[in-house]
């Protein structure tokens, strides 16, 4: 056997809504109406929290965020088209789908205010399986794979994980080691690359030489797509065709939605250092949002433009008390640090606190329960 | 009851684990139809099959990063480091996850998992294959750190390792693994982790060892003690961290003087922290600095030299005298 | 001689060098175009291209491990991890190749090289944004570690850690990045790496302190002398590892009292082997225990209560005055 | 655009001389007659090596060791097609390409006994540029990126640099962050990858999903292909052609050369335990040397069967004045480790070294100088 072709492969693209609203009614997934109203609201709030959320961070009144104004589709589809006892294991660029599941805003906005108290809900179903905002990038594809197998093994058959990353990520050695674990074991995982064209200020093309995210998938012998990440519908029906294919045994999938990061990586960041107004005034043509309400008006009939309205408003309105509710919000007990660190008491960690306790309490010129008070209050206002 | 080695004891812990909790998984290279490289994972893959027996690609972030999925699924992920110049390909879950997975979330999710590695010199092996890192683990908060002397300590530390609520790094000394037998109780045997033993009472001064350093040590104390007529104490650490800091102080404050040794390197370590928790709890009482016999700040030797690096019964035995003569 | 920031420091000692040196290389994630997400590579891509100035793909693991090829390679990779808490993953490279190479090939091929990051806490940032695990570094044998306190230290030390034949773990307290300026030469300055600076003299305490925690131990210092009248010694530590041992003792053996700040955990930390080496080499000058101010053996806490937890002015004070008390 | 095709791939086989020595003219290199014996006789030398080791180790006489038998050819084909002035960065199964790079036997001998004095060597040229074994899997494919982007940065544009890996260091993150580093910079890197079927008992289908290792290269759109690697030529010339394509700014390859371990991994595994006789027995009729043998006696006709093993005699012979110039060397300075920590002195070493020193003039009862011989002894005899 000389030089022969033993191999062939190919990806493919997916895209049921065009940046111009075009429906490929071939492709169009069945979804009731009350499942687009609410996949449109979460849209909608997602969108309307990011940008109170702008607001917030410049007036000093939450910290750093990472904004995810642009990239509402990939995750609201996705959350659409999980159930209650799947679960989500999400970077930090999933608003969507964790709103949608079942978070309130409140949670973010403590979170990035600098309070773990954001960070995890034990109630719905749907929240006590969705892991918190994972910062190491590409490290929580791992756990994905871990609480599939999980899952597996002790009889949730039906269950499946959807796991988020961004294309910066799949960089990663953790992400090779995902698929690669995910594939042999084959677990009923979901992978979606969140491929927003840029790893704070590097470029897609310069994160990889390979021209889909979605072909990475051949390494690992998984099938892998790419889809319009912009376009709620696509996004949908991708996770939705692979969470079915996970559940009946199939293994997992990769799937690339090509999206943008409309604004900055956070508010750290200024995009004007790397790339062009015009660049970023091309994909605001492509607002996954904008796309979604015409459908919803011309082709559904579901809505009309003063009804879009009516709901913006009303979002507005729901996030403002959510903003209120964040801020009354006082009973930070300074030394939780302190209990959580073990499930076990320990004697040095106890003697830590002890100390701490102390010196909070020297520190307020007053007996335990002022300094408690003092650091509460501290903390509050961070 | 019967006389195990150590390989044979942590073996015994894994299957009666295993037996007793449907959710303990054991997973690493080479851990399930080859029975791990030592062997520790005998017979546990025949007996309780691929799927919670798992022999995983090569990847030891993976193997952490999924176990740490797997806890936060319900189970009770072991997963073995073939070597523990490995593990520090997962340090990264480690540090950024496992250990973090608690206070991050307030508690609603945790991670109980056990990282099993072998550690340490004197097998005549390979660069990496080596060497004594328990600090590097020790000092991340979050993490439980456990190293076992003896046979009956690693199963019985290993049942607990397992049940505990939290990651555990728990650091195999392969040099004792064949070493010797020790009655391990058929019956299980938990050992809290937390708490360090005082394997010999004494008055006039005190010893702290933990691994495989515990052997040279008894030896070293045993000829002291005979040609010396006095009692040494000897406190085997057993969990690093969180140490048993008031076991060390009690010691300390009753004898005055004090030798730490441990197969690290000297600096930044833990015999560092048991000094500094002596200065902190017992420096009054201290009527000589306390010794370190360590290894040094080098490159792990290749196992040409490494015996010339290790402490052995002869340094350690030196230390104590001098220790006891100081005046 | 101009007044800047540390950012502007550590910038022009990069400028300089690489003006100097055409084998320096910077490489790392947004350190070209976007000029490193707190500007310190600001003007050095434009300057001397993509090629000397090297964007890379999002893996500290590959920032690292091309760092050492490029060393082998006779370059001075100067590699950026965007913040220390995601050098975990690149500690697999430093300790199982770079802190090595030397060693293993007996000083024919060695690892110069840098790893330059942010590190520390109290400026509101994210998860993993805020940690000092210099302790963890510092135990690796064959690795440096250096951390600068000022403007004019951080250019000299970093000029140094680029010359320098070994790995260097170069640590930016990243508080202070901004946090006031200083004079600094135009002309080249450079400070030995292994040194530490008596940056106050006195004879009643010394006061041990590195990277951010300077500034209020300096703080604290001040306010104790003025209201005390005695004259504290305050000792910047500067490089971690190899620590300058004798600067350490020779002070204690002085003042017979001593204070060590840190930002880092309590536990297996850096303060623990400022204390073992003052037991070692000045235990019988010592009046009273080392008290150690430091961060707690706790998950960083988020930044809604973190400066709760970072030892300040105050913590400071209180322990150099109690230890000035203690009779 | 619907559910389209966007991308299609292939992977291709190179076979040269088949398993039973029958060539494929059309694909045959051209080789000089002397480089053919070259390649032969450093293949037998390597074989001769690993058996001589083997039973040193049995008897004590060295450590353990990872046996290279039966995967001649991947590294010795490679080692031909490159310059002096080329790069090998290996793994630890290449010992035919490190003796024809000019390493002596000896070398193994001393750092397989443990001793560092056998693990670099300073001439020539091709030594001077061979990194020493690597013992942390898939590490040392990123120097080699390092490397290549540092002799392109200063100018070298013909050097090239080759590096190992077995099949099981492709499920390393450090694998993927290479290929893809490689390929982002393309740089002049070739990736061979020696699938021996094994990462010690765990088997390359068990290690990942996909169907070749070669395919792996789409995830960075980085050529690749699979190859017989029992066969020298096809070795040779994929090695070489990679290494054109390098050298002439095409970038990196990632070769897959298909062979097998046919003994244990090292001398402390037993691969009883996991694998049978007879999938063993299979591939030694496969035996990459016989192939060779064969193809140079009836293919060349620049051999006889007594040229042969005349020429196995010497080798033989050689390597017995190599094991005894190993055993007779003694020259190991006890305290050499403290000499290399650092390039620069510090007091924490040199006082650390003081006492390494007292203490071993105490344990010879002598003065230092006495101190000395007995320690280098003692680490003579390990
Ligand atoms: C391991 C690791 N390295 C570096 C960072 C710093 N960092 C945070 S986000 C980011 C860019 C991520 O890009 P991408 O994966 O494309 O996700 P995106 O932010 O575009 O959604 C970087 C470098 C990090 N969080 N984790
Ligand atoms: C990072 C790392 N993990 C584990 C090991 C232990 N180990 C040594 S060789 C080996 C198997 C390697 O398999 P492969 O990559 O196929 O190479 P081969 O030995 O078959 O040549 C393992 C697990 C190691 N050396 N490095
Ligand atoms: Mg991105
Ligand atoms: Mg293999």
């Amino acid at each position: 056997m000389p030089l022969t072709t033993i191999e062939s492969f190919s990806v493919s693209y997916l895209q049921v809504l065009d940046e111009n609203g075009v429906l490929d009614r071939a492709l169009e997934p069945e979804l009731s109406d009350a499942d687009l109203l609410r996949l449109h609201r979460f849209m909608e709030m997602a969108r309307d929290s990011d940008q109170r959320m702008l607001k917030l961070q410049r007036q000093g009144r939450i910290g750093t965020f990472p904004l995810c104004t642009g990239q509402e589709a990939p995750s609201c589809g996705a959350a659409l088209a999980m159930r209650e006892s799947d679960w989500l294991v999400a970077s930090y660029r999933e608003r969507g789908a964790r709103l949608m599941r079942g978070e309130p805003p409140t949670q973010d906005y403590l979170y990035y205010n600098g309070f773990e108290e954001g960070a995890a809900m034990a109630e719905p179903l749907s929240m006590r399986r969705t892991t918190p905002t994972q910062v190491i990038l590409a490290a929580q594809t791992l756990h994905a794979v871990g609480i599939a197998y999980a899952m597996r093994l002790q009889g949730e058959k039906d269950t499946a994980v959807v796991t988020f990353l961004g294309d910066g990520a799949t960089s990663q050695g953790d992400f090779h080691e995902a698929l690669n674990f995910a594939a042999v074991w084959q677990v009923p995982v979901v992978f979606i690359c969140q491929n927003n064209q840029w790893a704070i200020s590097h470029p897609r093309e310069k994160q990889t030489r390979s021209e889909t995210i979605a072909q990475k998938a051949i390494a690992y012998g998984m099938p892998g797509l790419q889809l319009d990440g912009n376009d709620v519908l696509a996004c949908y029906r991708a996770t939705r065709e692979a969470l079915d294919r996970a559940r009946s045994g199939g293994g997992p999938t990769l799937l690339e939605a090509v999206t943008y990061r409309l604004l900055m990586h956070t508010t750290a960041d200024d995009p004007r250092k790397y790339r062009s107004e015009a660049d970023e005034q091309a994909w605001w043509r492509k607002d996954p949002l904008v796309r979604f309400r015409k459908y919803l008006k011309e082709v559904k009939g579901l809505l009309t433009d003063a009804d879009i309205e009516r709901i913006q408003h009303e979002i507005s309105e729901e996030n403002k008390q959510h903003v209120q509710a964040f801020e009354a919000r006082k009973d930070f007990k300074p030394d939780a640090s302190f209990d959580f660190v073990f499930g076990t008491r320990h004697a040095v960690i106890e003697e830590q606190r002890a100390l701490f306790l102390q010196d909070l309490a020297r520190r307020a010129g007053a007996g335990e329960d002022g300094a408690r008070t003092a650091a509460r209050e501290e903390a509050a206002h961070g | 009851m019967a006389k195990l080695n150590m390989v044979q004891a942590i073996n015994l812990a894994l299957m009666q684990e295993m037996e007793r909790d449907p959710a303990v998984v054991v997973l690493g290279e080479d851990v399930g139809v080859n029975e791990g490289v030592f062997r520790v994972t005998a017979g546990l893959h025949r007996k309780y099959g691929a799927e919670r027996v798992i022999d995983t690609p090569l990847a030891e972030s993976a193997i952490l990063g999924t176990s740490i999925g797997m806890a936060l699924g319900g189970l009770r992920p072991v997963a073995e480091m073939q070597f523990s110049g490995f593990s520090y390909l997962a340090i990264g879950q480690l540090e950024g996850n496992a250990s973090r997975m608690r206070a991050r979330t307030r508690g609603l999710f945790s991670c109980p998992l056990v990282m099993r590695m072998p550690y340490g010199g004197g097998v005549r092996a390979l660069e990496h294959h080596s060497e004594s890192r328990e600090a590097t683990y020790a000092h991340f908060p979050g993490v439980k750190v456990v190293i076992p002397s003896t046979p009956r300590k690693a199963r019985a530390l290993l049942v607990a390792a397992i049940r505990d609520p939290d990651p555990v790094v728990f650091m195999e000394p392969k040099r004792v693994y064949r070493a010797f037998r020790e009655e391990v109780p058929d019956e299980e045997e938990v050992m809290e982790i937390g708490r360090a033993d005082v394997v010999r009472e004494g008055t006039a001064l005190t010893v702290v060892a933990w691994g495989a350093m515990l052997h040279p040590t008894l030896a070293a104390v045993d000829r002291v003690q005979a040609e010396r007529g006095v009692r040494l104490e000897v406190i085997d650490l057993l969990t690093i961290a969180p140490m048993d800091v008031n076991a060390v102080a009690a010691s300390v404050q009753k004898t005055g003087r004090c030798v730490v040794v441990q197969e690290a390197p000297r600096s930044f370590s833990v015999s560092a922290e048991v000094i500094a928790v002596i200065n902190d709890k017992a420096l009054m009482q201290l009527e000589a600095p306390v010794r370190r016999v360590t290894h040094y700040d080098v490159p792990t030797p290749y196992f040409g030299r490494e015996m010339l690096y290790i402490p052995d019964e002869d340094r350690i035995g030196r230390a104590i005298e001098e220790t006891l003569d100081f005046a």
